[in-house]
């Protein structure tokens, strides 16, 4: 059972993923990686972190990709990129070193984490594991001043991000020898030597 | 959470704190926005005492922080490579109409990212310090909005900073399967009894070459912070882009940090398994030091872009502190925490200068613009001499001091060779560190300067990184004498 | 702090190599286009430093310069072992003497060749006075190494801003061979305080300290390798040399003759002072090495320089010969070798520089230095005929001047103990005699060709103020040369002894040992607070 | 005698004098020329009254030498005294020197005086007189060697004495580098001295020397004993200041210089210096025999190839230099047959002749107003009686015609070969004393006798010299008349030692045990006949020169006369007119060779394989730089690719190690 | 559930993911779609650090795994932001044509 469950959504999130990868279009591209996402969430739920599972659906499939699209949509992008032009070589080397890197670390991987639980199964789950408890208590205990960081972390996260995307001020528009940006989505100036 | 925590973020909080208030003045204040220079740097200072006498030793919150004179002193280096990025921003951002409460903000809020990762005894910790000085560092790269080069470089900057950050987590993970824990100490242990870190748990027999991928993957990411060949690319592009005082801070304190960060991922790895792990992992080190200080410097010596030429002087010259990590005991930290603190007041002070003598940030900063400009800017050109001779290792200037103590180490870890290879590619380096100096004073005038805004911010920031090389070059023993108390005697 | 004070207001030897970076500072306060006052002050400067030179060797001569002795040993950087200890004897003290005596000629000869900058023209000149001062006088080898390098940037800038046309070639050139040099022999350096820590267990680089290692000889070939290769750029022996010319020709006169006049010794002092006495073994074994490449040098330099059209070239090729003999009296291994080698050095300082000038004087006037320019001087200026006839003659060695003095004894000496290559080296005194001729020849003698010359003016009292102290120690030394080898007799002795000691002890085995402090105790001065 | 120190020193002051008032001019009013007569004259005078005293008191204490020393040299174990010597030997020579110099200075005031460098001439001139007494009054090789160079030095400025012309400064040049090639020979002589005695001190070197003089030499080869490898040295030396072939050719060109400065340096003193040092080096030599053999062929082949040079010359001056380099060469011929006393004596008489010669030459020269080319000239001797006079008397003298001074000395030295049994030598020294008869007196001939050839306003301004310069040519004919008669031979005084000369130098000759010094055992008759054959052959040049170039049978003037013999034997006569070709022969074999290789080392070694090296490596580093900055292709992908392949690449390094 | 699949499944196909999404990050040239390859590569690591965490029983990983959601939202945020910015001056978000600087 949990094995079917388990190849099921492990191939959904692999196909899925590569269609992230592959896919000309952002936005299909976008869509897809929703569904990895989903299926990874899955997989959380098995390995015993519900929490974990939710949080990802919430917070990357619900916000942070919405926010993808959004900038997607108005970028405008998402007409097709004419197929990898230049760079063969670049595109070969990194599809044949992904190849040979996940070829390794798979190896690498059956061999020790076999060994690690011997090939049993493992231990039943345990309610610290899987319960929102520890986990919230962990927050405000021991785990608090990464919880701080990450406060400030998003502070500015917005700040930052107000601060690249806001268009010229006037005051700005008054540096000498420049020309005045117009439009919504303009600012491009000093065209290099 | 109780006192003594909170007391050990004292400097944190001062530069959080800060950044807060210069974005509330920005906001109900605009007038006030000449003052934010002074107010960033009153900041800084403040975290700087407290650094120094407000942080107890010792770890705290739970151990995932510690304070040690070693990260009393790098926090100190940051500060100041933060000092002097703002004094030198002050002019910049007037003279480019970009003067904004967000800049100094952000670039107090990276330093607090910095302090925190440098103390970080936690990997968990590291990373989000790590996340939030980079998401700090990306704004700033792209904070002069009108320009091209900057978007560029910051786009450039953020890209490689994801793709990294997302190699770091994944190494973080395998550690973690490898060992049970994100603690260094506790790696350690694992690392050394070969075992797991968390008791009651059935350890794996041996670390499997799985926690070195792991181990790796922090060394490269830390590596690229510290752009560290071949992990490097992205660095000359960033700086060139980036704004010339912005990068007077980006080119020096995440490299501080990041060493620390590194330092402590190797010791924890090789100061329990030694031998066979050891070695393997002090040629891994060689390897990136030989090829960072070759490769930096045979490349500097190609460029025409003052920043660009920089960028790969930096390269090399983090090669040359690797070559104090090579072979890893507490003897190393000396040599490291000198080479940066000459390296910050060398690499910022030269940016300080270029900040106020090219007047276009949008186009290249070529170090022939410069000629002649030794006698129409006595004080600047002086000062941009200094850093050149220092970044060339030429005595009396700290940088030669620092040079010395990262090959006496090697010396003295039996890395002779090393230091030859080390010595012969910093005779690359003088070549085009002279050329800087003698297009300044032996070559015939150019341009006239135009657009430039030379204030007395800037002029002191490149003062305070000029003396400092000097007198720190010709009387170190007050600095070392106070940097090795502790674990730092040789 | 006071211990400070003392050394920089005391008669020591701080305040003789210091004075002169201090006496930089005022430099600010003149305004940028008062040539005449800063001229004035920095003249006043060297005047001063002469004194205090000419001062402290009187007052010290007393213990006849026997040993290092000065204003003995203070923390520098404790924790890695690097001391701050100035020390002269009879080896360091000509040299000595004769910076600060070359400092005011220059400075003067400068007055009307250089026509800008004159405030960082003084100051470059001062701070190349005060690192030439402290390679001399280190007694400790990482102060040696500071200095030695320090020395390079005034020189890069005097080269390089107030040169000729490739003057930036030329500088660099300058620059980046000497570095190559010293680079190594910094890591060599290192090695060795490494080595002492082991051997001793603390930290020392002093030079007293690193005479009492005794390292195996295969440690000791790549040591002396490292410095060997240093000095030998410097001073230069053959194939490093090509730096020289260049350097010489594009360089001002006064940096022509004080490269010519003292950087240059640093070279041959270096193997004097470190690289013989610290690797007596690798020295020993390097010796027919560097026997030929010296005998190699005074022939090709003197061959090389007979077939210059420029006049600084072909002195430049000169000293390439001229240091080519003190190489060769140096691994001479010889003391009477060895006090020739001492005072060519002495003289080839005075009669190059001398030369120096007088090029200069013609460049001055005509600005030029190509011999095709010249002819028949004589008439127009006869003056200047005399300098440079008196000057050239000093160099070709003839008797009575000081050239002889030093080429005899070092021949002499080194006949003793080398036999034919002595013999060979006597040849390169025919040489000399033709290429320095050809200088006179071409200069001076003949009908007069180029109406440019018809109006040339005579020297001016400046500049036979230039000359005439040269002149008159080139003639004193030649006749007396008494009184300026007997202040370096009994330290050359020392050395000597110490190295031959050396040789006759057996062989160390690798790692190294350290050699009772016993036989240094002689050499050794009583460390810390001034006397 | 405790002032013979101020022998050498006080001509040293006039120059330093003379330079000193020189200065004067630099500010411009010129020095009263009877200021610098007064010092040009007054120095080398002072010196002679000097040395006259000293003689006469020497004369008491003889033949015990006196040694002076003055300070020391001290380097390490080595002792070097700057000190002066006098010895017969050294008594000889200081009269000589003094005498002769004082009355050719006298001259120079008359011959000079128009001359605009009248105070540099004397400045030179005393600065010459007071090296020249350096070298012979050096109590050890050091001091010796130091008058040596200085009138070398003095030579080089006195034959480019007119600077502004362009032959004088080159022939001054070449004649210091020549002289140069000998003073390293003579250096390495002292440094083997040196080494192995540790002192160049006369008194001292030559008994060490006699009691060991060392082994057959490895180092130095050639199966030369010590001794014999020093004496070469010093010989070489001498070959090179006394113009011996192959090093004469200087003196021919020096000629270049004024006349006085030809009949004082290159005739009189300078050039004898080298047979003063071989002489003076006796007991080296008399170690040393192979060596000495090779001094007395040298000698002679020297003698008879000038003496034939001699023949074909017309230029005056040149032919006296020629028959100065074969006089010499007869001196050295009798040094190497261990004749010493005989050679020096030929030293002296020869100093009195050839200087008489070179004054009357010069004599000529000035009435000639420059023209020194005898086929120019011609019946000279009515408008310059007492030149000519004098002039014949020297020629006599060299041409060894008795009672003169030229024919006791020549004997002596002749006699010593035959009494020697080298009869080859003493073949060769006869000839020479024919062909120098000969070429004297075509000199002779073509310059006095016939009629005048010159320009018409030549021979206006025709006159006799005044008296300063022809006193001292009657006080020289004096001289070469009545110097031989201090030696001469017994078998002419029936008996009485009048030998006095050589007996008066007879302490200065060492004895060396185990080296017999030559004593010639000749019945009378042997010698009278030789010195009869002698005579004849001088005899027998003096009538040919007569009946080629004085009363021609064929009615031809002497330059017709040679062009017939030059037409008779055409291939023999130009080489003799171009001295064998000796000159082009060296420039083509050494001087030409050593310039290209020169130029070699410097613009390939040099320029190409040293520089070209460095820049190379230079611009390799930079070229590396170039391409290896392609390597940042702006594209972020690739620069995430490097990282992604580093991580890679050390991942597999470690996966595998 | 008591884990039959081993945790190794879990963890490869993280490692493939992981690959994957590095493929793409190194081979798309859409800046945007770079981006997503890379949040792709960050899930995968999240995977990992589950499924040890699962096998070591214990909380840590699942911490981590929260922390990084944060991080990701945050970076989103600032990177979106700055592509925002250069397609304002450059019309374009396609790497290989951001290349002004270079050598």
């Amino acid at each position: 059972m949990e094995t079917a469950i388990f190849l099921l959504f492990a191939a959904l999130a692999v196909v899925s993923a590569v269609v992230v990868v592959a896919h000309r279009n952002p936005v299909h591209a976008t869509m897809s990686l929703v569904l990895t996402l989903f299926s990874v969430a899955v997989l959380f739920v098995l390995l015993g972190a519900p929490f974990l599972a939710a949080l990802q659906i919430l917070i990357y499939a619900g916000a942070i990709l919405v926010l993808f699209l959004f900038v997607i949509m108005l970028l405008n992008v998402q007409r097709e990129e004419t197929p990898y032009h230049g760079q063969p070589v670049q595109r070969w080397a990194a599809i044949l070193g992904a190849a040979v890197f996940c070829g390794m670390l798979a190896m690498l991987l059956f061999r020790s984490s076999l060994a690690s639980n011997g090939g049993a199964p493992l231990g039943p789950l345990t309610e610290s594991l899987v319960s929102f408890k520890g986990l919230a208590a962990d927050l405000f205990s021991v785990d608090l001043l990464p919880f701080e960081i990450v406060g400030l972390l998003l502070l500015v996260a917005v700040i930052g991000a107000s601060a690249v995307a806001k268009r010229p001020t006037a005051e700005e528009r008054l540096a000498p020898g420049r020309r005045l940006p117009e439009g919504p989505l303009d600012g491009a100036e000093d065209q290099p030597r | 959470m109780n006192a003594g925590d909170v007391g050990s973020l004292a400097p944190e909080l001062a530069l959080t704190a800060g950044g807060v208030l210069i974005l509330l003045a920005d906001a109900f204040l605009p007038a006030a926005r000449r003052a934010f220079t002074g107010l960033a740097l009153l900041a800084c200072g403040a975290a700087a005492w407290a650094a120094v006498a407000r942080t107890p030793a010792g770890a705290s919150f739970g151990g995932l922080l510690e304070a040690t004179p070693v990260t009393r002193a790098l926090s100190l280096v940051v500060l100041l490579a933060a000092a002097i990025s703002l004094l030198a921003s002050q002019g910049y951002l007037r003279r480019e109409r970009i003067l904004t409460g967000e800049y100094h903000a952000l670039l107090l809020w990276c330093a607090a990212g910095l302090l925190l990762m440098l103390r970080a005894t936690e990997l968990l910790t590291v990373f989000l310090s790590l996340e939030l000085l980079s998401l700090c560092l990306y704004p700033l790269a792209a904070f002069h909005r009108r320009v091209n080069l900057a978007t560029e470089a910051a786009i450039k900057y953020f890209l490689m900073g994801a793709f990294v950050s997302a190699f770091v987590l994944y190494g973080i993970a395998l550690v973690y399967g490898a060992t049970g824990s994100t603690r260094f100490e506790a790696i350690a242990r694992a690392f050394h009894s070969g075992g797991a870190a968390v008791a009651g748990v059935p350890g794996t027999p041996g670390i499997s070459v799985l926690a070195s991928l792991g181990v790796l993957l922090l060394v490269a990411g830390f590596g690229f912070k510290m752009s560290v060949v071949p992990f490097h690319a992205w660095a000359p592009d960033t700086y060139q882009g980036a704004p010339s005082p912005f990068v007077a801070f980006l080119s020096v304190a995440p490299k501080a940090a990041s060493a620390m960060v590194l330092f402590r991922v190797l010791e924890a790895v090789t100061m329990g398994a030694g031998g066979i792990a050891g070695g393997r992992w002090s040629r891994v080190v060689a390897l990136l030091a030989v090829a960072s200080m070759v490769t930096g410097n045979l490349l500097a010596l190609a460029q025409r872009d003052i920043k660009r030429m920089l960028a790969y002087s930096g390269i090399a010259h983090m090669g040359y502190l690797l070559l104090a990590l090579v072979v890893l005991d507490r003897r190393s930290l000396g040599p490291v925490v000198v080479y940066l603190l000459a390296y910050v007041l060398m690499n910022s002070g030269a940016f300080a200068v270029v900040a106020m003598l090219y007047a276009r940030p949008g186009e290249q900063h070529l170090i022939s613009d410069l000629a002649g400009w030794g006698y129409r800017f006595p004080l600047l050109g002086a000062c941009l001499t200094v850093s050149m001779l220092s970044l060339a290792g030429i005595p009396p200037t700290l940088g030669f001091f620092g040079k010395y103590l990262v090959f006496l180490n090697a010396v003295s870890d039996g890395l002779t060779g090393l230091a030859v290879v080390g010595v012969l590619a910093s005779l690359v380096g003088v070549f085009y560190y002279l050329r800087v100096v003698y297009v300044l004073y032996m070559r015939p005038e150019t341009r006239q300067p135009e657009g430039l805004l030379i204030d007395g911010w800037g002029r002191a920031a490149a003062v305070l990184a000029a003396l400092g090389t000097l007198a720190l070059g010709i009387w170190p023993a007050r600095l070392l004498d106070w940097l090795l108390q502790g674990p730092l005697r040789p | 702090m006071d211990a400070l004070l003392a050394l920089a207001l005391g008669d020591t030897l701080t305040r003789l190599v210091f004075f002169p970076a201090a006496a930089c500072l005022p430099l600010l306060f003149f305004r940028r286009e008062a040539f005449r006052a800063v001229k004035v002050y920095a003249l006043a400067v060297s005047l001063v430093e002469l004194a205090l030179g000419a001062g402290y060797v009187w007052t010290h001569a007393g213990g006849g310069f026997a040993r290092l002795a000065g204003d003995g040993a203070y923390r520098w950087i404790p924790s890695y072992g690097a001391r701050y200890e100035l020390a002269m004897d009879g080896i360091s003290m000509p040299l000595v003497v004769l910076t600060v005596l070359l400092l005011p000629i220059v400075l003067l000869a400068s007055f009307r060749g250089i026509d800008r900058h004159w405030r960082s023209f003084a100051a470059s000149f001062l701070l190349l006075t005060t690192g030439v001062l402290g390679t001399l006088l280190a007694a400790d080898v990482l102060l040696f190494y500071v200095f030695w390098e320090v020395m390079l940037v005034p020189m890069y800038l005097l080269i390089g801003i107030w040169g000729g046309e490739r003057r930036i070639y030329a500088a660099v050139k300058f620059f980046l061979f000497t570095m190559a040099g010293s680079l190594l022999m910094l890591v060599a350096i290192l090695w060795m305080g490494w080595t002492y820590h082991g051997a001793a267990g603390a930290w020392s680089f002093a030079y007293r300290d690193l005479l009492r290692l005794d390292l195996p000889p295969h440690a000791q070939l790549w040591l002396f390798a490292a410095f060997a290769l240093a000095f030998a750029i410097k001073v230069p022996i053959f194939p490093f040399h090509t730096w020289l010319p260049d350097a010489h020709v594009e360089a001002p006169t006064g940096g022509s003759v004080i490269l010519a006049g003292i950087l240059l010794k640093l070279g041959t002092y270096g193997f004097l002072r470190f690289a013989l006495p610290l690797f007596p073994r690798a020295a020993a074994a390097a010796r027919p090495l560097l026997v030929s490449l010296a005998l190699v040098g005074i022939l090709y330099g003197a061959l090389v320089a007979w077939v210059q059209v420029d006049m600084k070239k072909l002195v430049a090729y000169s000293s390439i010969a001229h240091l080519g003999f003190v190489m060769l009296g140096l691994f001479a291994f010889d003391l009477v070798a060895w006090q020739g080698a001492l005072l060519q050095m002495v003289n080839h300082g005075l009669s190059t520089g001398a030369l120096f000038l007088c090029v200069g004087m013609l460049y001055d006037r005509r600005h030029t230095k190509l011999f095709a320019e010249f002819g028949g001087l004589a008439k127009v200026m006869p003056l200047f005929a005399f300098f440079l006839v008196f000057a050239t003659l000093a160099s070709v060695g003839l008797p009575a001047l000081n050239g002889f003095a030093g080429e005899f004894l070092i021949l002499a000496g080194s006949y003793r103990t080398l036999g034919w290559p002595a013999a060979v080296a006597t040849f390169g005194i025919v040489l000399a005699a033709i290429y320095l001729l050809k200088l006179l020849q071409l200069t001076l003698w003949g009908p007069i060709t180029k109406d440019a010359n018809r109006t040339l003016k005579d020297l001016s009292a400046r500049e036979i103020w230039t000359l005439v102290p040269l002149c008159v120690l080139m003639l004193w030394i030649g006749v007396v040369p008494e009184t300026f080898l007997k202040p370096s007799r009994a330290a050359l002795d020392g050395v000597l002894t110490a190295y031959q000691q050396r040789m006759a002890a057996p062989v160390a085995s690798a790692p190294a040992l350290l050699r009772p402090a016993a036989t240094e105790a002689a050499a050794r001065v009583p460390e810390g607070s001034p006397r | 005698m405790h002032l013979l120190w101020l022998i050498p020193l006080l001509p040293i002051l006039g120059t330093a004098m003379l330079g000193a008032i020189g200065a004067l001019g630099a500010i411009g009013r010129r020095p009263p020329k009877a200021l610098v007569t007064l010092i040009g004259l007054g120095a080398p005078g002072l010196s002679l009254a000097l040395a006259l005293a000293c003689l006469a008191r020497y004369a008491a204490i003889y033949p015990r030498p006196y040694e002076q020393t003055l300070y020391a040299w001290t380097a390490g174990p080595l002792h070097l005294d700057v000190a002066f010597l006098l010895d017969p030997l050294s008594a000889v020579m200081l009269f000589v020197v003094t005498f002769v110099g004082f009355l050719i200075h006298v001259y120079s005031v008359g011959y000079m005086g128009h001359e605009e460098g009248y105070r540099r001439y004397f400045a030179y001139l005393n600065l010459f007189m007071g090296a020249m007494l350096l070298l012979i009054l050096g109590a050890n090789y050091l001091v010796t060697f130091v008058g040596w160079e200085g009138v070398g030095l003095c030579s080089y400025l006195l034959i480019g004495f007119y600077y502004d012309q362009d032959f004088p400064p080159y022939a001054g040049k070449k004649a210091f580098i020549v002289n140069r090639v000998g003073d390293f020979a003579f250096l390495v002589g002292m440094f083997a001295l040196v080494a192995r005695y540790g002192t160049l001190r006369y008194l001292d070197v030559f008994p060490r020397l006699a009691a060991d003089p060392g082994p057959a030499l490895a180092p130095y080869a050639l199966g030369l004993t010590f001794a014999g490898f020093v004496a070469l040295c010093f010989f070489v030396g001498a070959m090179g200041k006394s113009a011996q072939i192959p090093l004469y050719v200087w003196l021919p060109d020096a000629m270049a210089g004024p006349t006085p400065v030809s009949a004082l340096i290159h005739a009189a003193t300078m050039v004898t210096a080298g047979v003063y040092m071989v002489a003076r080096s006796n007991a080296i030599y008399q170690l040393a025999p192979g060596v000495s053999g090779f001094v007395a062929a040298i000698g002679a082949l020297t003698a008879i190839f000038a003496a034939t040079i001699g023949l074909a010359q017309n230029d005056i001056k040149k032919v006296l230099a020629y028959s100065t380099v074969s006089q010499l060469g007869y001196m050295f011929l009798a040094a190497g047959l261990g004749a010493y006393t005989a050679s020096i004596f030929h030293l002296m008489t020869h100093a009195f002749f050839k200087a008489l010669l070179f004054l009357g030459s010069g004599s000529v020269i000035h009435a000639m107003g420059g023209e020194q080319d005898m086929r120019r000239m011609g019946g000279l001797k009515r408008a310059l009686p007492v030149t000519y006079w004098t002039f014949v008397v020297g020629a006599l003298a060299i041409a060894g015609i008795p009672p003169l001074a030229g024919f006791f000395s020549k004997d002596a030295i002749l006699a010593a070969a035959a009494g020697g049994g080298q009869w080859l030598l003493y073949l060769v020294g006869l000839v020479t004393a024919g062909l120098t008869a000969f070429y004297m007196f075509r000199a002779v001939f073509l310059t006095f006798h016939g009629e005048f050839r010159g320009s018409d306003d030549e021979r206006h301004h025709l006159h006799e010299s005044p008296p300063v310069m022809t006193l001292p040519l009657v006080v020289l004919a004096a001289g070469a008349v009545a110097a031989g008669w201090l030696g001469i031979p017994a078998v002419l005084s029936f008996g009485a030692r009048l030998d006095r000369f050589d007996r008066f130098l007879e302490p200065t000759l060492w004895t060396i045990a185990g080296h017999p010094r030559a004593v010639h055992e000749m019945g009378a008759g042997t010698e009278l006949g030789l010195i009869a054959l002698s005579v004849a052959v001088a005899v027998a040049g003096i009538l040919l020169a007569r009946r080629l170039y004085d009363r021609p049978s064929d009615g031809l003037t002497g330059p017709q006369e040679d062009a017939a013999i030059a037409a008779r034997f055409p291939g023999l006569y130009r080489t003799l007119a171009n001295k064998y070709y000796v000159d082009e022969l060296y420039d083509r074999a050494i001087v030409r060779p050593l310039a290209r290789l020169s130029g070699f080392l410097w613009k390939w070694i040099d320029g190409f394989v040293v520089d070209g090296s460095v820049n190379g490596s230079a611009s390799l580093a930079d070229l590396l730089g170039g391409f290896g900055s392609l390597t940042t292709t702006g594209n972020v992908r690739n620069y995430a690719l490097y990282f992604f392949l580093g991580v890679l690449g050390l991942f597999w390094w470690i996966a595998l190690s | 559930m008591s884990g039959t699949v081993p945790i190794s499944w879990y963890l490869v196909l993280a490692a493939l993911l992981f690959a994957i999404g590095a493929a793409g990050a190194l081979t798309r040239r859409n800046g945007i779609s770079i981006f997503l390859s890379i949040e792709l590569m960050l899930n995968a690591a999240n995977l990992t650090l589950v499924a040890y965490s699962r096998l070591w029983g214990e909380r840590t990983g699942q911490l981590v795994v929260f922390f990084v959601l944060a991080v990701a939202a945050a970076e989103a945020a600032v990177g979106l932001a700055l592509f925002i910015a250069i397609y304002r001056q450059r019309r374009t978000i396609d790497v290989n044509r951001l290349n002004l600087m270079r050598w």
